[in-house]
């Protein structure tokens, strides 16, 4: 088992004829995930890489496929637009990989999502792979080995970093997901943490935060009243500044609030176990499976 | 992206709100017209720089007559001020705001931001205006108000009433108050704002509610709908390494300490500035470069790097995923022949082709130290600044 | 409430949507000027009446003379116009709009409503312009397409290109649609309307999508916001004693019958009416007094009523419930004699104080009828009508 | 038992000061519902009819009591802002009496109401009413008596005329529902018929429509499928022209659609028990019940 999607997951990708679309969508063909289809407007009826049906719109692809998930990889000025013709097509997990929406059209989606069954990833994210079955993002497909450990991050790279160590250290992963570096993303830490803890096979679930916003706080308070399972905390940007993004638009310490040691010092005494260094997250968790 | 208290203004008088008349001044004489112009008894003169504090910094300075609106002006541009928010090193002043004066009955404090918890507006709001809203949080955390707007369907009556009554008010002032909060959220929804600040928000003899003074901040993400945005850019503002940076795509921030770094991804570069410190060392800078880590991209951003003399070793780490160490490496050793670098270069490389990279280097002529983790390469650089470090203590000594 | 083709155009104007130039005229020599004025090669004069179907009927004329345009609205300005929406009676025409000609190439059919099931707003488009929309929904369903927007997010690009790609357009017209279709969005939203249909959007040879015809209904329920509803009002195009009614705040629908009926609350009014059908006559209106059945709007009803030539008896249906019947026996009794009523009238009176009314009733003077249920009413007002129209047709034998 | 209410739900008035408000918040009380507390702008701090607390907010209301239900009087200006302000401080049950909202704000509500736990009857409403135990509404309560019938109505009158010849026929009532006479409703039959159908009290229910819309189809489809207790239909509007607001904002027939023939023949065909006059609802009742 894994959560949200295995090798059964069929995957539509919304701009798949464009550069980051197409590049992407074969690397998760490679990878083994089920790309049954693609869309992109006025490109319908076409094919990617000869053998992917590219449609219109989502409507059109759903009269002839049963679609379980979608990765969007359209502009910024048409992501929202894109996120939420999804939201409509009531797929079940819509990843978008799209950096730069604005916040304003980020609320509008999040509207659209209240009253929808859809999980929403993203933006601005890597997205999500469980290992050795699917692949729905940008991550490199290699440095992940099915395991035991569920990853969850707002980064990309870090996440990489904390994957490539965990598969080296033998445990291995079950899902990974980068929720995105945005102020307002599709889902939080806590959609998925809840996964995790039914989830059988994850033994374990490693969390990366960053500077900004609260969720690291409000994930950790779920992780002290309700999961049984360890979890292994990392908070990047103990050294920012005040008021300046990071890099990620959400990555920001704004009014004194978000601040690495504030998280830190909360998730602690909410039971999860830190990771002094991005260096030892590995090593923090077979600590923790050990006990 | 930061805009002037004049530029702000500008933005909420497009959606109706009323401001004070004011005029911009980029120097004295200009600043003696605008008195003469606005033909008020009383102005207030008010450096125009991306930081609050200016009030207790000498930044708003009130007068009654032309010469000493000159007198001020000439005073303030061209100076430096340095208010709570600019840092130690202050900001220079290169234009100020004449402004009309107002016979100001109570002053509010009131701001818009995007609740990220939520996913709502939210209105904060004090009847302590003009104080520093982080020192009332603090200390007077029941004179705070929070009112979430849903952007579903926007501000309603229940929403201003329940600010209104806060604000303790006199009942024959609901009209005016019910006009002027949605004009406000109504703006800030349209303008993309992530942040608009009114402190103080004033109440007039008049009975009318002005913005005294206004932060904004904007969405940079929404600047394609918003032509004006290039415009209102203020590259004066900010650091002119981080302009040079952002104007070839790279994200750069400048810092205290002197190892430069060099890291693909926004979240991997802050962890690895916080290893850094953590083994002793200070990051000099953020700066990540990306996913396309080319040899064109790694030459600015060792050129940026170079251009901050407190830097004193470079640690460059990255994690090749779709991109290939060998690749990063091949644009290393290209870069530093091209600018002819001398100083002391630690490199983690970990991913694709990671053994390749690790090669490459070895046998580039360079004296690259080659680190195995994220800690490792940390502890090196940190060690190399410090022999350094004393070198200089030596030589100064 | 229906308004006026150049109303609805205006309010088009108003939100930035291209509409042809066109000129309001009263009477034939203002045609001729129009005429003049639009300086376009054609016109099409188009008799202003609240309802479709005009084309079909003679009410929109093409011409290539101001001479020729003079005689059209001269014909037109008077006459009686009868379309399928109008009734048999038809509409008499008051002014007509004198349009400049457009190139068409191509004519789509497109309407706004509010869909009650979901409650969004629905978008029905065709590329069957100009024809009955009825008739496509029933002889070519396929050439129909709903497109539901959520009011929560409003009008998003997918939206757009499903409308673009079953209108089956070249895709160089798709940014000149793509801004038309949310303008569309906001004017219905903004302006309150109930239905917005624009039959036929055309096509222009020069590139542009402009309604040439637009059918607008405003919410009467927002003209609180709206103070232009009442402008808009044209209470020639009404039937007479429905305006007299609503100006008394009666709602009132004349019919084709002979009972005349007064009953508080729309659905017992039709209940009532569709019982009178079941028992063999017919009612002579819909009238609901509402909540508060005192005696001076009754005497209004009453008034109505009897102002309607073919109404040849009365079925009074009142429910008590917070009114009490004896309260609206005594209104009916005072009401009565001050028109001096001489029509026979069936009374039901049900709930709170029933059986005092019916005391009052019977010792009033008047031979009212009074009746134990709505059944035994609208039998018993059946039963008197169907006399008096035996004794008419005796009469006139 | 019964639905949605009963002698134990706590209510609130929006616009007790109110003409309209004052004289059926009197009435409620006189039936016996417990009005807790009121709410009008400007007016905190008094109290209506010398015991009932006046509030500014709900807000400041709920800091006070626990509240289940709210009927609301306000002026359709700002009747809208009302419901919202009711569905933001999650009251399960909000009655609006109020007429003469505009349809556009009820969009709002009606996404306001999608993503919250809230149910909303009205506007332009009888209100509701368990029988000699809570009365939340304009409907004259003497005529309501303890039984076995639910009923539906989009009517006012109709509804008493129904409610009357229930009570008379000896059947009773167990909970009486106004859902309202305008186009945009914060709820329809179908919400409505499930909670009778699972209610053990409640036998029988009848369900009184009007022309428009197509709420009657929908819910006729609902007791084919999932009903087992009895209907008894009655359609008003059959002798209404088209196009013509019969009264109610939503008793208009457009395009052809929404007459009452068309509705009768559905539910006709779905099972749906028919009334062919108003004067022989209780009649059908008795009738289906006895079968």
């Amino acid at each position: 088992m894994s959560i949200l999607i295995d090798q059964k997951t069929s995957v539509i990708v919304q701009g798949i004829t464009g550069k980051e679309g197409s590049f992407h969508a074969s690397k998760c063909i490679e990878y083994g995930t089920k790309v049954i289809a693609g869309v992109t407007p006025f490109k319908g009826g076409t094919f990617f890489n000869e053998t992917v049906p590219v449609f219109n719109t989502i409507e059109d692809a759903k009269k002839n496929f049963k679609i379980d998930a979608t990765a969007i990889f359209v502009p910024a000025v048409f992501a929202a637009s894109s996120i939420i013709e999804a939201i409509e097509a009531e797929i079940s997990l819509i990843v978008c990989i799209t950096e730069g929406i604005p916040s304003v059209d980020m609320l509008n989606v999040k509207s659209a999502l209240k009253s929808a069954p859809s999980i929403m990833i993203g933006p601005n994210c890597p997205g999500i792979i469980t290992a050795d079955e699917c692949k729905i993002g940008i991550m490199p497909g290699f440095i992940h080995k099915k395991g035991k450990v569920g990853v969850l991050s707002r980064s990309g790279t870090l996440t990489y970093e904390a994957v490539n160590q965990l598969t080296k250290s033998g445990l291995g992963e079950t899902t990974c997901i980068g929720i995105g570096g945005d102020p307002v993303t599709g889902s939080s830490f806590l959609t998925f943490l809840e996964m995790f803890e039914r989830d059988d096979e994850t033994k374990a679930v490693v969390m990366i935060g960053e500077i900004g916003g609260t969720q690291e706080e409000e994930a950790s308070e779920f992780v002290k009243n309700k999961m049984k399972k360890p979890v292994i905390g990392f908070v990047a940007g103990k050294t920012a500044p005040a008021g300046k993004r990071m890099g990620h638009a959400g990555a920001i310490i704004s009014g004194g609030k978000g601040t690495a040691l504030e998280k830190l010092s909360i998730m602690e005494k909410n039971g999860v176990l830190i990771a002094e260094n991005p260096s030892v997250i590995a090593e923090t968790t077979v600590k923790a499976l050990n006990k | 992206m930061d805009i002037h208290e004049y530029q702000a203004k500008e933005l909420l008088a497009k959606h109706n709100i009323k401001t004070l008349p004011a005029i911009l001044c980029h120097n004295q004489s200009a600043a003696y017209n605008a008195f003469i112009t606005l033909a008020s008894g009383v102005v207030a003169v008010k450096a125009q720089i991306h930081a609050g504090g200016r009030g207790k910094a000498g930044g708003v300075k009130i007068t009654r007559s032309a010469d000493e609106t000159k007198n001020i002006a000439e005073n303030m541009i061209g100076s430096k001020l340095i208010t709570t928010q600019t840092g130690k090193e202050g900001k220079v002043v290169r234009k100020v705001l004449v402004e009309k004066g107002a016979n100001i009955k109570k002053e509010f404090y009131l701001s818009l931001t995007i609740d990220r918890k939520t996913s709502k507006i939210a209105f904060l709001i004090s009847p302590e205006g003009g104080m520093d809203i982080e020192d009332v949080s603090k200390n007077a955390p029941e004179k705070l108000l929070t009112v979430l707007i849903d952007p579903q369907y926007g501000v309603k009556s229940f929403h201003i009433l329940r600010m209104f009554l806060f604000f303790n008010l006199e009942r024959h002032l609901y009209n005016e108050f019910s006009e002027l909060i949605p004009l406000l959220y109504f703006a800030f929804i349209q303008e993309d704002m992530s942040m608009l600040e009114i402190n103080p928000l004033i109440l007039t003899a008049e009975g009318n509610f002005i913005p005294l003074d206004a932060k904004v901040a904007l969405d940079d993400n929404a600047s394609f709908r918003h032509p004006y945005y290039a415009d209102f850019t203020d590259e004066d503002e900010e650091e002119p390494l981080e302009v040079k940076a952002k104007n070839v795509g790279l994200n750069y921030i400048k810092l205290d300490g002197n190892v430069g770094c060099m890291v693909n991804g926004a979240g991997l570069a802050m962890a690895t500035m916080d290893t850094i410190k953590e083994y002793g060392a200070a990051p000099a800078n953020f700066l990540d470069v990306g996913g396309t880590a080319d040899s064109k991209r790694v030459e600015t951003a060792f050129n940026i790097l170079l251009s901050d003399k407190s830097v004193r070793a470079i640690f460059i780490n990255i994690f090749g995923g779709i991109v290939k160490c060998d690749m990063v490496a091949a644009g290393v050793v290209t870069a530093a022949k091209n600018i002819g670098l001398t100083l002391p270069v630690v490199i983690r490389l970990e991913g694709t082709n990671a053994q390749d990279a690790s090669e490459l280097l070895k046998s580039s002529g360079f004296n690259f130290t080659i680190a195995e983790s994220l800690a490792d390469g940390a502890q090196k650089v940190a060690k190399i600044v410090h022999s350094i470090n004393k070198q200089y203590n030596i030589k100064k000594a």
